[in-house]
């Protein structure tokens, strides 16, 4: 191996960023499989326009997901991250309609209020030691209760800078502008500073990452806010959609973006996940709920089929990557 | 170009319509109101010989979004939305809106745009009536209480709210304990039987879906009818035989594959370019052992 | 220039009393050393000046200066690295990473990669070791993760070093250039804490002793100290034979592999073991001996070859039936391979026999606990009760718990990989007797170490390996360390590993 | 501490052991202190009657929890038991409608098909190495979905047989009953066969328990069996206490069942966990929420204070382990 000419080597190269490539994103696989078979089965699939959509609606829980990543290279878990969505953007709506603020600062204070309920966790996590699936699943509870307290039960209307990121710019969707902004920033943190690796070191070894004085708890509280912040810009997004925040908006999505993760390679044991992987599992949801809903499968079987192919998605890529470490 | 392609090749009188495709997006099919009404589109469908798409969005307002995006693209001739959220489901319509598409509005409305037709019975007025026959049949006195359904939802709110005003004008009755469970059977069950611990001398109860009504008679067993009166909201087949048992006092029966049946109708007019009705009003029925044999089939 | 010192230190876990009133000073450009068996309270000691634990009574003093070290970071800004005996790395992330964990240089706040790759290469290359920079840690062998946490702690520019067990997951090579760093350590004035359980290192590195026995410290001796005086400053009693093996008349063949081959690790491996013989396998780190043993065990598949284990043919990949035809694996690593920590004694001894004893599906409980203290009795396994979480033993009686399993299990066929690994010589003497006991009721034993005194003492034969074959095998009575070692280099074209 | 005379001895060892059985079983003190606070508020609480209630409405999630015990303890997580629960009243409840089985073999039919989808969750997680969370979570869709697809969205009456679970024999309610039986079923599993303690096993190192020669795979399907199984014993009594089986009946109690576990003390982790921790954790949920409804507290609030309630009941218990090992 080690005797192949240098021109060979360079093909070699560029294939094999390929192969590590397809091999480190593993779902993408079963994704591009997906697009294929759906193509044939209605060309309807591969239309401009329809792939608009399936990004459009992609964009809630890949943003979600985003900062679950974080949260899952830490080895923790975030039940809340779709009560957080309702609640940082029934905060927007409120201070808009309530405090007389202009639309950005309710903007900014919802997003606030999404990191602030994250850190919150972390706190819990990190300084009282609840485990993270109960310290979220309690937020999960709490902050949609806080949701429903705040607005009353009645959805409000969200003020324009809100909508502004829902709507379209141009033929540009701005939730895709918005997931791909938000994407770049969630990989950046994780490749390239300082607490995005220690992140992959927490969720690895605590103990290890602890004696190297890697600050465990601080960072813990970090990730979680983060969480809580990108919960909250895709709660910003979602009633963008809707010009409207409701207080049911994003029940259950906890499932949707922690699928999203797992389903792109990250582990929940911890020190495993990167975003490009989350984007590919946040993308695979949306297209099987497409696809399906193009094809007119009964809202029944629909359900059945999306578990299908979630559990052979996921499957395959399992299979390939034990293949590959043979 | 999209019109050009449906019609030509039959000229009969709904020619236009006759194999068009028009999607049904439904706020939830996990509550057998929707389920009834959906049967009654897909039956009038086939009568009428269009292709109807059903899409659930499981009560997501954001999921419906989605799909409402969807059937345009794979070229709805007409939509027939029952939003799961009256505001939230209106920038997808405006965009359908603008794309053409005719939209008829089922059980709820869209707020702020005018869709082609609003086929609906009233939440508001169904609470209303509701309070009244409840009050009746507790002989205008005594303690309530509500299982209310899932927080913030329209039909929560409204119907709650149409109940609130009702009952108000009976001063010797009393609401003393106003309780979620989320328009589910066994929360229905197990919250009544908490609630009766706390007040053994409540008489009247109010669910705010029918479901719930029919965890809370659970709930009572032989005090169902007898001691307490219960009394739900939407007219499933399951509550009127309660009613029919006696073990209901009664609910409010919106006909709901009259509703979809309806829909239907107004969506091949509004293909066909014949006139539609703005809004058809669907009749809520106050169903007692008075009139449920009317409605069991 | 630091001197590093404890002053009358103590230190309660709940009511265990682990360290009492201990006492000792670190010359800058000397290497103490601190020898005890285990669970004398060696770590805990170093610990408190780590910055792990705190002393509940007495004062660590740093140039003759009180300080309070409330963790791992504020140890480090005082100069003090520590290699500690429990590998301290994330497998996940790369070599280059592991190296410089907590410290990864920055540039406005990003990682700065080449730095990083330049200071990671270079701490690597100090210690000689090679492997590529991007490499996952988890995939390396036990010996090279020792090797990157050494690299690990050498890059920090420590005034005051601590080695916990370095030496115990490697060869003898790996030893020397760790004892060449030391050397250069010293001259540039650096005080260094050292322990370790082979007392052949110590005159080679160290210049002064503290011996530990149950927490107090019993004496401060001259490094040049002999060892039988050291042995019994720290047992207590003299030790007459360190390797007390006792050969007796061989039987049938036992064990016999035929031509195993395995894919990038193992290639025509054949061997036979016969009742009453201990083989022993010798091979520098990354040899295959593990592989070899671990295909065996089932515990790996392999493409072709043959075992066969008392007339019974073992398939490949099928622990269930290898341990019914009596094989019994003792794991390199025994905290991850061996022992269910969280678990007690009793069910940890009793493991393999689980379903075997079982009637009707129930767990024999009450006969678990009986064989578990007779065999803890019998291989004297220290512990309050067998229903002690394995967790709070010591290394030695962790590993006595692993051989007391197979021993419950009956298996004749022992498969011992690095056995002694971090253990104390009072207890090694112990596994010794263990592996007489097995050959002498007519059991075979393979023994893989990477302590080449013990392999030509304890073995009647010894197979070397190298890039994954047998190079030769020899008879232990005439081998010597040099034969063995001539075999262990040989054709090590090896060039998987190259540097980045 | 040798030297206490043998009476003292006497004395102490019952005290220790009272000691020891609050101290493994932390968020026992949770609940009797909420117990006491509830009682405080309102006398209502402690009549006889009400804690019957409280037994009865506990029964479906510890059921239910029981199975995710073994799962728990074995390192895995299964999200699908609400949809196994609903799947198996529904099947119970059609082929007693469609077969005119008897009752009970419709019963019995009913809880093997739990049984059975477990067994394909453990199969999915066992043999082709889906993550349990991945496995299970497709399940829950798929089972979810062919119970729509056999009710086609309609609830059906249950036969009598399944009835009985869910109705009271006399004054003692069949709900109660069942928990107990199947917690002493449960209990007895873990604690004395060996598959149950192979369960810890496999938890606590799976690697160890490999070499050890444990059948992990076969533990894996079994343990995911069982959970299938216990789930859908729980669908009958909740179908039983309704005399109906509903699509969306347990819809969501996979939260719930989980929550029960982690608050019994059990790590997500794997190798703890206990049914007596379990039975706490699932009376703990039901006390909350039964009052809540009889201090009338806004359905709003409500779901702040359900939050509130788990993080400190759990947290107290965390802190109070913490100190102990200090
Ligand atoms: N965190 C802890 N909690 C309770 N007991 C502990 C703790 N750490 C160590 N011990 C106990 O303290 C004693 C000393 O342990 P220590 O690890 O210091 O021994 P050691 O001399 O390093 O042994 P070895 O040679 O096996 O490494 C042992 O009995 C051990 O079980
Ligand atoms: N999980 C793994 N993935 C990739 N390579 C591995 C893995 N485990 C071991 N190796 C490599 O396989 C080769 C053989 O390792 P093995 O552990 O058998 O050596 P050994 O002779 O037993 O030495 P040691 O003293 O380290 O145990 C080494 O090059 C090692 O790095
Ligand atoms: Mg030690
Ligand atoms: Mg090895």
């Amino acid at each position: 191996m080690s005797s192949t000419t240098a021109s060979t080597t360079g093909t070699t190269s560029t294939w094999d960023k390929v192969k590590h490539f397809l091999a480190s994103n593993g779902a993408l696989v079963g994704l591009v499989g997906l697009c294929i078979l759906l193509f044939i089965a209605t060309p309807v699939f591969l239309t401009g326009p329809n792939l608009l959509n399936v990004g459009i609606q992609a964009a809630t829980v890949a943003i979600m997901a985003f900062g679950m990543t974080f949260v899952i290279v830490a080895a923790g878990i975030d039940l809340s991250v779709g009560s957080m969505a309702a609640l940082a953007g029934m905060v927007s709506a409120y201070t808009f309609a309530t405090s007389g603020w202009p639309g950005p600062i309710a903007l900014i204070a919802g997003l606030l209020a999404g990191g602030l309920i994250g850190a919150v966790n972390g706190f819990a996590n990190a300084y009282f030691r609840l485990p993270s699936f109960i310290a979220t699943l309690a937020m999960l509870s709490i902050a949609r209760g806080l949701t429903l307290v705040i607005s009353q039960g009645l959805p409000l209307s969200t003020p324009e800078s809100v909508n502004f990121l829902g709507s379209s710019l141009g033929p540009v969707p701005m939730p895709i502008v918005v997931m791909i902004l938000a994407g770049a920033a969630a990989a950046f943190i994780l490749r390239y500073t300082a607490i995005g690796r220690s992140m992959y070191a927490i969720g690895g070894n605590m103990e290890a990452a602890r004696l190297a004085g890697i600050p465990v708890k601080k960072i813990q509280v970090t990730v979680f806010a983060l969480s809580g912040l990108f919960s909250a810009l895709a709660g910003m997004v979602l009633a963008g959609r809707l010009n409207t925040a409701s207080p049911q908006a994003a029940t259950g999505y906890e499932l949707d973006a922690i699928a999203a993760v797992v389903i792109g390679g990250a582990s929940l044991a911890g020190g495993v996940g990167k975003i490009t992987g989350t984007v590919v599992g946040a993308l695979l949801l949306a297209v099987i709920r497409n696809g399906l809903n193009i094809l007119n499968v009964s809202s029944f079987w629909q359900q059945v089929v999306i578990g299908v192919v979630i559990a052979v998605a996921v499957g395959m890529d399992v299979m390939r990557r034990n293949e590959a470490s043979h | 170009n999209r019109d050009g392609g449906a019609s030509g090749s039959d000229s009969t009188a709904d020619s236009k319509a006759t194999g068009a495709k028009v999607v049904l997006a439904v706020s939830t099919m996990n509550n057998p109101f929707f389920v009834t009404l959906r049967d009654g589109a897909v039956a009038e469908a086939e009568a009428k010989g269009i292709s109807l798409d059903v899409s659930d969005a499981q009560n997501d307002a954001s999921t419906q979004s989605n799909q409402l995006a969807n059937a345009q693209a794979i070229g709805a001739k007409a939509v027939i939305v029952n939003p799961v959220d009256s505001d939230a489901v209106v920038p997808a319509v405006q965009r359908l809106v603008s794309a053409s598409i005719p939209i008829i509005a089922v059980d709820r409305g869209v707020t702020g745009v005018e869709v082609a037709s609003f086929i609906s019975s009233d939440n508001v007025a169904g609470g209303r009536q509701a309070a009244e026959a409840l009050a009746k049949a507790m002989g205008e006195k005594g303690k309530v209480l509500i299982l209310q359904g899932v927080p913030g939802t329209s039909a929560s709110r409204e119907r709650g709210q149409g109940f609130a005003e009702g009952i108000k004008a009976f001063s010797d009755i009393q609401v003393v304990g106003q309780q979620t469970a989320n328009f589910d059977r066994t929360q229905g069950l197990n919250v009544t039987s908490n609630l009766m611990q706390a007040h053994p001398d409540v008489t009247g109860i109010f669910a705010e879906n029918d479901e719930m009504a029919l965890g809370a008679i659970q709930a009572l067993g032989a005090k169902a009818g007898k001691d307490v009166m219960v009394f739900g909201f939407d007219g499933t087949p399951d509550a009127m035989e309660a009613i029919q048992d006696g073990r209901m006092v009664g609910s409010i029966a919106q006909e709901p594959a009259e509703l979809g049946k309806l829909a239907v109708d107004q969506a091949v007019n509004a293909i066909n370019g014949d006139p539609v009705d703005e809004t058809v009003p669907v009749p809520v029925t106050t169903v007692t052992k008075d009139n449920v044999a009317e409605f069991l089939q | 220039m630091t001197t590093v010192a404890l002053e009358n230190v103590s230190k309660s876990f709940g009511p265990v009393k682990v360290i009492e009133d201990v006492s000792f000073t670190v010359e800058p450009g000397t290497v103490h050393v601190l020898l005890g068996e285990n669970g004398a309270g060696k770590s805990t000691l170093i610990k408190m000046i780590a910055g792990i634990h705190q002393p509940d009574t007495g004062r660590v003093l740093l140039n003759g200066e009180p300080v309070t070290l409330t963790d791992p970071r504020a140890a480090e800004r005082h100069g003090i690295a520590t290699i500690h005996q429990e590998l301290n790395l994330v497998p996940s992330l790369s070599v280059a990473e592991n190296v410089l964990l907590g410290r990864l240089p920055t540039k406005r706040g990003l990682i700065d990669s080449r730095a990083m790759r330049q200071q990671a290469q270079k701490a690597l290359d100090r210690i000689g070791l090679k492997v590529r920079l991007d490499r996952r840690v988890g995939e390396l062998g036990i010996a090279q993760q020792q090797l990157i946490e050494i690299a690990k702690a050498l890059s920090i520019d420590a005034s005051v070093l601590i080695l916990d067990e370095p030496t115990a997951a490697l060869s003898s090579t790996e030893t020397d250039q760790l004892f060449e760093i030391m050397e250069t350590l010293k001259e540039r004035g650096v005080a260094m804490i050292f322990i370790s359980h082979h007392l052949d290192e110590l005159p080679r590195i160290g210049d002064n002793v503290s011996v530990l026995r149950d927490g107090k410290c019993v004496a401060v001796v001259p490094a040049s100290t002999e060892e039988a005086e050291l042995v019994r400053l720290m047992v207590g009693r003299s030790i007459e034979d360190q390797f007390p093996r006792r050969r007796g008349t061989l039987g049938e063949t036992l064990l016999e592999v035929s031509d195993l081959n395995s894919a990038g690790t193992l290639s025509n491996i054949s061997f036979s073991v016969r009742a009453g013989e201990v083989l022993g396998i010798a091979g520098l780190v990354g040899a295959g001996r593990s592989e070899v043993l671990r295909a065996i065990a089932g515990a790996d598949s392999y493409d072709s070859g043959t075992v066969i284990v008392d007339g019974t043919k073992v398939p490949p990949g099928r622990i269930p039936r290898a341990i019914a035809a009596g094989l019994g694996l003792v794991p390199e690593d025994r905290k991850a391979q061996g022992l269910v920590l969280g678990a007690t004694v009793a069910e940890n001894i009793g493991l393999a026999t689980l379903f075997r004893r079982a009637r009707a599906g129930l767990a024999d409980l009450r006969g678990q606990r009986e064989s578990a203290q007779r065999i803890s009795e019998q291989l004297r396994i220290q512990m309050h009760s067998v229903d002690q979480q394995v967790k709070n033993l010591s290394g030695g009686n962790q590993q006595k718990v692993v051989f007391g399993r197979w021993s419950l299990a009956n298996s004749r066929v022992m498969l011992l990989d690095e056995p002694t690994r971090g253990v104390d010589v009072g207890a090694k003497v112990e596994i010794y007797q263990l592996i007489n006991e097995v050959t002498e009721n007519g059991g075979a034993v393979v023994m893989v170490s990477s302590e080449l005194p013990e392999v030509l003492a304890m073995s009647d034969r010894i197979a070397v390996m190298s890039g994954g074959q047998i190079t030769g095998e020899l008879d232990a009575s005439t081998a010597t360390q040099d034969s063995v070692m001539t075999l262990a280099v040989k054709n090590v074209d090896d060039t998987s590993e190259e540097t980045a």
